[in-house]
């Protein structure tokens, strides 16, 4: 086991190692200068100036020597600074990643949770009008444009009937809570203030939804076929010459064979809920990771595009790791010595 | 099987939680937005801020003085809707023969938030540190050759050169005055290495050191600031707590208003406000502003094409739907002639019918492109106070598809686009010219061989008169003779450039109906110790 | 003393090319103690046959007519919850493939234990635990408190069957049908299983449907045997007669194909043809096609079961004792033939 | 008549194999090792044919026996040069070395050397017609007028050339086995591998199959190396026979010698365990255990394990293959004591 | 194997209605200028943002445009994005993955590891990134996403390349002495042709989708061209004129839903397991 986690924590820097890289080359194919994106009009005139910027960000070195300088950094855990914000990336990435986390998490939970009934209900009752309704459903999370979808939901909701608060994370009166973990729903149980803790709670809802809407989707359609495919397997058929119920071989026997896949694709499900993350957030102002790619990558602030790639790439490999963990503990056959 | 049990449990009691937070909730929101209701004293403003550092020395973005001007004071600043320099924390000033030395006299007995006494020392520090430092806000200073300060509350200016815009500058968040004491207790230096030893930045960024209306008690870049009232203000204050809520979204920011959940959606365009219902618990603001959109033709042939012709240029000036971008960008959009704002020295305006299609058609025909020809228009995806530059790029293909030129718009990020602009490698394309200070000085970058010019390649060479006439106007402190100048200046451009100046922005924005106090200034946007909630 | 009795048996299945019958007029008992002997090549409706006993058939689109009865009761006319009452206590089944026959993801004591625990309320864990031990060492496994704890896919093929033998024993099992319980296994494990079934068989008293396309399984563990063709019985007889004497032309055309290490022979007789698909069925007696002997009547008209005198039952015309001329022809050249390959 | 008379040859073959019959093939020493994976990236060594000797003779029919796992399969494809041997291993093929055969060669060696497989169903590509899979040697060597060939071939195997258009799911088992049988036959190859050609098949069928593979034997002078774990079948069709157990032949001797004068234990017990139709009632010898591992075979005989007769011996030393009279080798330390 | 006749007449309503909706798209790629009321770029200030009437079936936009037209030709440049995207990560992904499968050993290791590190990459993120820097037009935006996707393929046909390999009926083939080329080409890949397809029929949506994203955050196309999710992004600025994002995102997702439930049917029709039941 420790040794399949120490072969896949060698992948992961690999991994990152590859992501920098790519980051860093294509950061330097592209036809834009940091400089004039970054400083102002009158001040790109005064070369006193442009040579302190060039010399604060590494600019007037070499190619080779920049390349040397950004991979010493990050083995330092520094990720560099954003040329956008001008801060850290890494105190950047603390700062918006956890209400992405939460947003994702709690989408998760909805996808999760709704996805693993859906399926079930849908291949119990296999054709009947409620497996075509789930179905068409679950095709409808994977096949809705998810900004389009928020717009939608939010107006709906938001603006016509008026249920559910506006975009953001919290009330706009409310401020968020001085320092703790960054995860609202927690840290307002910690403080036991219930009252922000169903604000915030509110604001999710919305967005976790239309998040949560796809990967729904996914796990719904998966494990609808995951389960026909278990119940014409060999062992429910011996579980029935056993005289169990339908009801005992369908939870005793069948749903947890059915689930196996279903971590995959829950896995892949979050993975692309982080990129979906891009267009959901920009929808409902969530200052989260999506908000800061989005608008690293569009002024080609490579410092930061990389770090949220790295932490993109990281999350991957985590999530990727927990499933092959998960497959061990559920899955007899897969032992990892 | 009993951890798949345990998972699906776990879920499951999450999910109820969430049900009953859900639950909890409805009982809430309405005890919640009473509460908003009750707390008069409170004022939310939802913006679309560019805030990267809120350290005076450095800050160099459109929404820096808003924050600026409510936690820090100038000598002189500017006031209410105006334009022109008011004192502030200097009661007066006097200028030498030479106009290189200027003497300020500070008022006495102010108090910086800290508590300590505001001293000349201060202003000298903070001017240096801002030269110093070399960051964006330095290229504001770039003209003061040095300050002292001879006694306590007197400092002494001294230029490099004759400068009549040197108020104008003296109101922007360059020459704002910070507590020298606690600035270089956080690490700030004033001294000729600040670039790379000055350390204060951070403590800036989390604690404002001024003397202004309001105190920073908390900054999160892109989701909120908080303000609280400076107890050492003298002056009246009505609000003692301000809460700027980052809304990147135009549409929530109108949302939040209706709701109540914010008193003013700053971040909105001509579009959204229209959209607010009529009679509601929010009313729309429009203000001018001196934020001016213009097309600019590149004069150099190799780059310009057929747009350096200077028929073409002046067809294209024809052939623009003036009334059309005034529409699109709202109410209280103006015209200008040429490249001087409305509210600025001398300026004039054009007349609202000036497209004429066929005498554009005749002027392609004399340039010998009658038939035509394709040219690229680049536009960044930015806009001019709601007004999107995309949107503007379309509707200037429209216009002169009528006159037989094909445009081909190009869109990028401000600033990729930003940097063959400054290059002047762009033929073709959209921009805006937002005044760095208010004066003449700094529009005069559009004249040949200045900033925008050298970007147009127009050379001072093509035409000497209107260079003379810049020289005069930049260091004439006469206002009438300045506005002189201005009018032959705007009349030259308006015929004879590589540019075509579409329109001056109004700012439209809204703000609930029981706030007072609103005035819009085009420097620092809202004045937050006018605002005032009424019941 | 009869324990199952099937009369009748019909199974359709309905499908969107036609209707397909699989088993047809089937009816044979069964004694308690006794094994019989199903034997049949691919698509002769064996294995059908042994899911309806067990009931196990749920397809909306199948149909199931006759009687089946199981110590006096229709097993078909029994309520769900009835039936499941019965099944893995009184009745249990091993299927052909091990591998694949048993939950992978819960241990073999796990599974062991839950017919027990579904069929004898009011046993605790513990004394089922203890029984499931017990049921493993009875069915030969050795280390039986170890191996409770393992996996399925960490036991052989040979351990497998075992443990679904242990899990079809688990209670008071009267009749235990065993689909092809061997066929996917290695000679000398194959050799293993049927020792320790006929062992238990002796132990407990239980009878056994063993349903096989291996005749040498059948003369090694049955008594009796029913032979089987497109859904049909076309012989049921005492084993040791059906190989001394095969009937039928089709019984006796599987043994002459079979290759003998004790006779040795040049050439081996082959059926010809191929078993008919079951939406195209020939007229008349299903065999005829590949029958050697087949004349027009067989091409007409199907032959009933006939029933001879020492209580053997085949299903050919040439046993027709009605009948006379042409057929009686017939008669003489099959039992010169047959005397021909059977010289005993 | 002619039927006749080649049955005589063949028996006379049989008789005197010592001389004059030259040798189609001669394997010594042949080592197949397969690196193998365990779930956790684990390599292993799974050695599936290990240090086998025999030859075989033209126009014979070689078998080799075995249960599941044993290397049968393995030694079989690995003569065809479907798996590269180990070193140290020697193929002769008519006296030519084919364990480094190149390229063009192995092209020819292809024409004289053919494959019959166990699954009919697997064997044909599901999307070709019959007449395309036939074709398709004549296609790999270019060599012309196939399509007379195949109507040739078809006859042979005794199929209509109507089957000519089907595809291969719209065949019984039976004859898609005999488009299999003309496949092989179609470059007039010299030696044919049967790799299990009729455990998948219905036992009337089975019959059918093995008296068509007789007869093509006839008609067309083939050696066969039949692979089987039917003994009943191998007793059946082979001239001589190869006992193999995890990678190892234990025993090879003449049909009869083997059949009547069994000696090694292992045989015996296989022979033994067989259920046969026959009248006879032979005793049993019962097995115990499985069979172990052959990634992790036993120390010395690797049969001691389940042997009936184990002595201290067999634990350690691995017995030699040694001839106990003219047609029988074994190796057990008790036959070669 | 089923005929194409019981292929289209199998019972599956959604498959038939993917179909559908389907052909109608294609019918507006190909007639779009017969079907559109209006220019797609003639601007009309005095008729900004009109609601939904009959003389402009959609309503009007900012610039006064007719967001039916503009819809309608919006179809021609999403599914051609769309289907471009498909096709090159489709032959980039078949020819990697039929390499790395069937060469196996180090250089499938070192293939798979890279194609693991695109897919450690966020999607949209990367493809943003591609986007910006390659300067936003349809080429770029499809070359973003074919660099995107192709490890998809590459890996499915992987596994079919891998398990198809040791098939009986490929090695029949090498048995025959087919070259490498033959077996590959010839035999394995007509064969992984089903479960391909499938995945590229699904993944017409999720490009389509992708490409409305991307256009959606600016990066798509170029104005005025009518593009879906470039619609959208106008109509979200002024979401109270309902129409001029509604239309657009439901014609993204009407021919997303529609390859969904294509994809859907073909792999009912496709898989063995599901067909028998």
């Amino acid at each position: 086991m420790l040794r399949f986690i120490g072969r896949r924590l060698i992948f992961l820097l690999f991994l990152l190692f590859g992501v920098a890289l790519f980051v860093f080359i294509l950061s330097h194919l592209v036809p834009s200068d940091p400089v004039a994106a970054n400083l102002s009009q009158s001040a790109m005139n005064n070369p006193e100036i442009v040579a302190a910027f060039k010399e604060k960000w590494g600019l007037d070195k070499s190619l080779f020597s920049q390349f040397i300088l950004y991979f010493q950094h990050l083995l330092t855990g520094d990720l560099g600074t954003s040329i956008r914000t001008g801060r850290p990336v890494m105190e950047d990435l603390m700062q918006f990643f956890p209400a992405t986390l939460e947003l994702s998490i709690v989408a998760m939970v909805i996808a999760l949770v709704l996805g693993i009934l859906f399926g079930v209900i849908s291949a119990i009752f296999r054709n009947k009008p409620v497996d075509h309704i789930i179905r068409t459903l679950s095709i409808s999370g994977v096949s809705v444009p998810s900004f389009w979808f928020a717009l939608i939901m939010l107006n709906i909701f938001s603006s016509v009937i008026g249920i559910t608060p506006g975009p953001g994370r919290i009330d706009a009166r409310s401020t968020t809570p001085e320092g703790g973990t960054g995860l609202l729903l927690l840290d307002s149980l910690l403080n036991g203030d219930f009252q922000l803790l169903g604000d915030v709670a509110m604001h999710l809802i919305l967005p976790a939804t239309v998040l949560g809407f796809f990967t729904m989707g996914l796990i719904a359609r998966q494990t609808r076929s995951n389960l026909l495919e278990v119940m014409s397997m060999d062992y429910i058929r011996t579980a029935r010459s056993k005289g169990l119920k339908e009801s005992g071989i369908i939870v005793g026997h069948a749903i947890s064979n059915s689930l196996i896949p279903v971590i995959t694709v829950a896995g892949i499900g979050f993975c692309n809920l982080l990129g979906g993350m891009v267009l959901v957030e920009n929808i409902f102002a969530w200052p989260g990771i999506g908000q800061y790619a989005y608008l690293s990558a569009v002024s080609l602030d490579f410092p930061a595009i990389c770090g949220v790639s790295l932490l993109i790439a990281f999350i991957y490999v985590v999530i990727n790791l927990l499933i092959d963990i998960l497959y061990g503990i559920i899955d007899p056959r897969v032992r990892y010595r | 099987m009993k951890k798949i049990i345990l998972l699906a449990i776990t879920l499951l009691v999450s999910l109820s939680l969430i049900a009953c937070s859900e639950k909890e909730e409805s009982g809430q929101t309405t005890s919640s937005s009473s509460s908003s209701n009750g707390s008069q004293d409170t004022i939310v403003i939802g913006v679309a801020s560019d805030w990267k550092t809120l350290d005076p020395a450095r800050a160099y973005e459109v929404f820096g003085n808003f924050y600026f001007y409510a936690t820090y004071e100038n000598l002189y600043m500017l006031e209410g809707s105006e334009l022109i320099p008011k004192p502030a924390l200097a009661k007066e000033y006097s200028v030498d023969e030479s106009g290189l030395v200027y003497t300020f006299k500070l008022v006495e007995g102010r108090k910086f938030a800290s508590g300590n006494p505001i001293t000349a020392n201060d202003v000298v520090f903070s001017f240096n540190r801002t030269m110093n430092i070399k960051d964006n806000a330095s290229a504001l200073a770039e003209g003061v050759e040095k300050v002292e300060a001879p006694d306590e509350n007197t400092v002494v200016v001294t230029l490099k050169e004759q400068d009549a815009s040197f108020l104008s500058k003296l109101t922007s968040n360059a020459f704002a005055v910070v507590d020298s004491q606690v600035v270089k207790e956080q690490g700030g230096t004033d001294a000729e290495d600040a670039s790379t030893t000055d350390t204060a930045t951070a403590y800036l960024d989390g604690t404002s050191a001024g003397s202004g209306p309001y105190v920073l008690t908390k900054w999160t870049q892109n989701t909120e600031m908080v303000l609280e009232k400076n107890p050492n203000y003298p002056g009246t204050v009505n609000a003692s707590k301000i809460i700027i809520k980052e809304i990147p979204d135009p549409n929530t920011q109108i949302q939040a208003l209706e709701k109540g959940e914010i008193d003013v959606a700053l971040s909105v365009g001509p579009d959204q406000v229209k959209t607010i219902k009529e009679g509601g618990n929010a009313k729309v603001v429009s203000s001018p502003t001196s934020t001016i959109s213009f097309l600019l033709m590149n004069n150099s042939p190799e780059i310009g094409k057929e747009m350096s012709d200077p028929l073409v240029q002046q067809a294209v000036r024809y052939a623009l739907d003036y009334e059309g971008f005034k529409q699109l960008a709202g109410d209280g959009a103006l015209l200008p002639m040429s490249f001087v704002q409305d509210g600025f020295v001398g300026a004039q305006s054009r007349a609202d019918n000036y497209q004429n299609i066929e005498k554009a058609k005749e002027l392609m025909k004399e340039a010998g492109f009658e038939n035509g020809f394709t040219v690229p228009l680049i536009a960044a995806n930015y806009d001019s106070e709601g007004l999107s530059w995309v949107t503007i790029a379309e509707k200037v293909k429209e216009d002169l598809s009528k006159i037989n030129i094909n445009v081909e718009i190009q869109t990028g990020d401000v600033g990729v686009v930003i940097e063959d602009y400054r290059n002047g490698k762009t033929p073709f394309l959209v921009m805006h010219w937002s005044p760095d200070y208010y004066d003449l000085s700094n529009q005069l970058a559009f004249i040949p061989g200045d900033i925008v010019g050298t970007r147009a390649n127009w050379d001072p060479s093509a035409n000497p008169e209107l260079v003379a006439l810049a020289e005069q106007a930049k260091v004439e402190i006469d206002e009438a003779k300045r506005a002189e100048l201005s009018g032959k200046m705007q009349e030259i451009i308006a015929e004879n450039s590589p540019y075509a100046f579409l329109v001056q922005h109004p700012k439209s924005f809204a703000v609930s109906a029981n706030l007072e106090g609103v005035a819009y200034n085009d420097l620092f946007k809202l004045s937050l110790k006018d605002l005032k909630l009424s019941k | 003393m009869t324990l199952l009795k099937v009369e009748d048996l019909t199974i359709q299945f309905k499908s969107r090319q036609g209707v397909v019958k699989a088993v047809d007029n089937l009816s044979f008992e069964l004694a308690k103690g006794i094994s019989l002997g199903i034997v049949g090549e691919s698509g002769s409706g064996k294995s059908v046959t042994s899911l309806a006993i067990m009931r196990l058939l749920q397809n909306a689109n199948t149909e199931i007519t006759g009687k089946i009865d199981f110590e006096g009761v229709d097993l078909l006319k029994l309520s769900p919850d009835e039936m499941r009452k019965i099944r893995g206590n009184s009745v249990s089944m091993i299927f052909q493939e091990p591998m694949t026959s048993l939950n992978p993801l819960h241990t073999c004591g796990k599974q062991i234990m839950e017919p027990i625990l579904i069929h004898q309320k009011g046993i605790s864990k513990q004394e089922a635990k203890k029984r499931a031990i017990e049921l493993l060492r009875l069915v030969g496994i050795p280390s039986p408190e170890q191996r409770f704890h393992e996996y399925p896919h960490q036991m052989s093929g040979g351990m497998r069957q075992r443990i679904m033998i242990a899990i079809a024993l688990a209670c008071d099992t009267k009749l235990l049908i065993a689909d092809e319980p061997t066929t996917a296994l290695d000679v000398t494990i194959q050799a293993q299983i049927l020792d320790l079934m006929s062992k238990l068989k002796k132990q407990r008293d239980m009878s056994i449907i063993m349903i096989t396309h291996d005749l040498g399984v059948v003369k090694e563990m049955c008594e009796n045997v029913v032979v089987m063709y497109t859904g049909q019985i076309v012989e049921k007889s005492p084993t040791d007669l059906v190989f001394k004497d095969p009937l039928h032309p089709y019984t006796k055309g599987l043994l002459n194909a079979i290759p003998k290490i004790s006779s040795k022979v040049e050439r081996l007789e082959a059926i010809p043809g191929t078993v008919p698909d079951a939406l195209r069925m020939p007229t008349g007696c299903s065999f005829h096609p590949r029958c050697k002997y087949a004349t027009e009547r067989c091409k007409a008209e199907k032959p009933p079961l006939y029933k001879r005198e020492d209580g053997r039952e085949v299903r050919c015309f040439i046993y027709d004792a009605g009948e006379k001329g042409d057929d009686g022809n017939v008669t003489n050249e099959y039992k010169e033939y047959s005397n021909s390959i059977n010289p005993k | 008549m002619m039927e006749m008379s080649q049955t005589n040859i063949k028996s006379t073959a049989t008789l005197s194999i010592q001389s004059e019959v030259e040798n189609i093939l001669e394997v010594s020493h042949l080592k197949k090792t397969f690196q193998i994976k365990s779930p956790d990236g684990k390599k292993g060594l799974l050695k599936a044919v290990d240090d086998v000797s025999f030859t075989i003779k033209k126009g014979e029919t070689f078998s080799l026996v075995g249960e599941s796992g044993c290397g049968k399969s393995t030694l079989g494809r690995t003569l065809l040069g479907l798996y590269p041997p180990d070193r140290g291993s020697k193929i002769l093929f008519n006296n030519e070395d084919i364990t480094n055969i190149s390229k063009t060669n192995r092209k020819n060696f292809a024409r004289k050397a053919q494959l019959i497989f166990q699954d009919p169903s697997a064997c044909l590509n599901p999307r070709r017609t019959i007449k395309q899979i036939l074709m398709e040697p004549f296609k790999i060597h270019k060599i012309k007028n196939g399509e007379a060939k195949i109507t040739e071939l078809m006859d042979m195997v005794g199929l209509p050339s109507r089957f000519l258009d089907r595809y291969p799911h719209e065949m019984s088992g039976g004859q898609k086995q005999r488009v299999g049988i003309a496949r092989a036959l179609a470059l007039d190859p010299e030696l044919v591998v049967c790799d299990e050609p009729v455990s998948a098949l219905d036992v009337s069928i089975q019959a059918q199959v093995i008296n068509l593979l007789e007869d093509l034997q006839k008609q067309l002078n083939l050696t066969y190396l039949f692979i089987s774990h039917d003994l009943s079948v191998v007793h059946h069709i082979s001239d001589r026979v190869a006992v193999m157990y995890l990678g190892k032949i234990v025993e090879l001797a003449t049909r009869d010698e083997l059949y009547e004068n069994t000696q090694h234990p292992y045989t015996k017990a296989l022979l033994s365990s067989i259920p046969d139709v026959s009248g006879e009632v032979r005793e049993k010898i019962i097995l115990t255990g499985d069979v172990p591992s052959p990634s992790n075979p036993p120390s010395g005989c690797r049969f001691h394990t389940r042997c009936p007769a184990v002595m201290d011996i067999c634990r350690t030393k691995e017995p030699e293959f040694k001839q106990t009279n003219s047609n029988h080798f074994v190796a057990c330390h008790l036959c070669t004591k | 194997m089923r005929t194409f006749k019981s292929f289209i007449t199998q019972k599956g309503f959604l498959f038939k209605l993917g179909l559908i909706i389907c052909a109608l798209w294609f019918i507006v790629v190909i007639f779009a200028p017969l079907i559109a009321t209006h220019s797609t770029t003639a601007q009309d200030l005095s008729i900004r943002y009109e609601p939904p009437s009959l003389s402009h079936l959609f309503g009007t936009d900012e610039l006064g445009r007719d967001v039916f037209s503009r819809v309608m030709y919006g179809s021609r440049i999403s599914l051609t994005a769309g289907i471009i995207t498909v096709i090159c990560a489709l032959s980039i992904g078949i020819l990697f993955g039929g390499i790395a499968g069937y060469k196996g050993g180090k250089v499938d290791e070192i293939m798979m590891r890279f194609s693991e590190l695109i897919m450690a990459f966020p999607p949209l993120i990367l493809a943003m990134v591609i986007a910006a820097a390659l300067g936003p037009s349809i080429l770029n935006s499809v070359i973003a996403m074919a660099i995107i996707w192709w490890p998809n393929y590459a890996r499915l046909m992987r596994s079919m390349v891998i398990s198809l390999k040791e098939s009986e009926y490929v090695t029949a083939s090498r048995v025959m002495g087919a070259s490498h080329i033959r077996v590959l080409f010839l035999e394995i890949l007509p064969n992984s042709f089903g479960p391909l397809l499938v995945m590229a029929t699904l993944d017409l949506g999720n490009a389509i989708l992708m490409f409305s994203g991307l256009s959606f955050l600016g990066l798509g196309t170029q104005p005025p061209t009518p593009e879906w999710g470039s619609m959208v992004s106008d109509g979200a600025k002024v979401i109270q004129n309902w129409w001029v994002s509604t239309f657009p995102g439901l014609a993204i997702f009407s021919i997303s839903i529609a390859a969904n439930f294509v994809g859907d049917g073909l792999r009912d029709f496709l898989d063995p397991k599901l067909q028998k039941e």
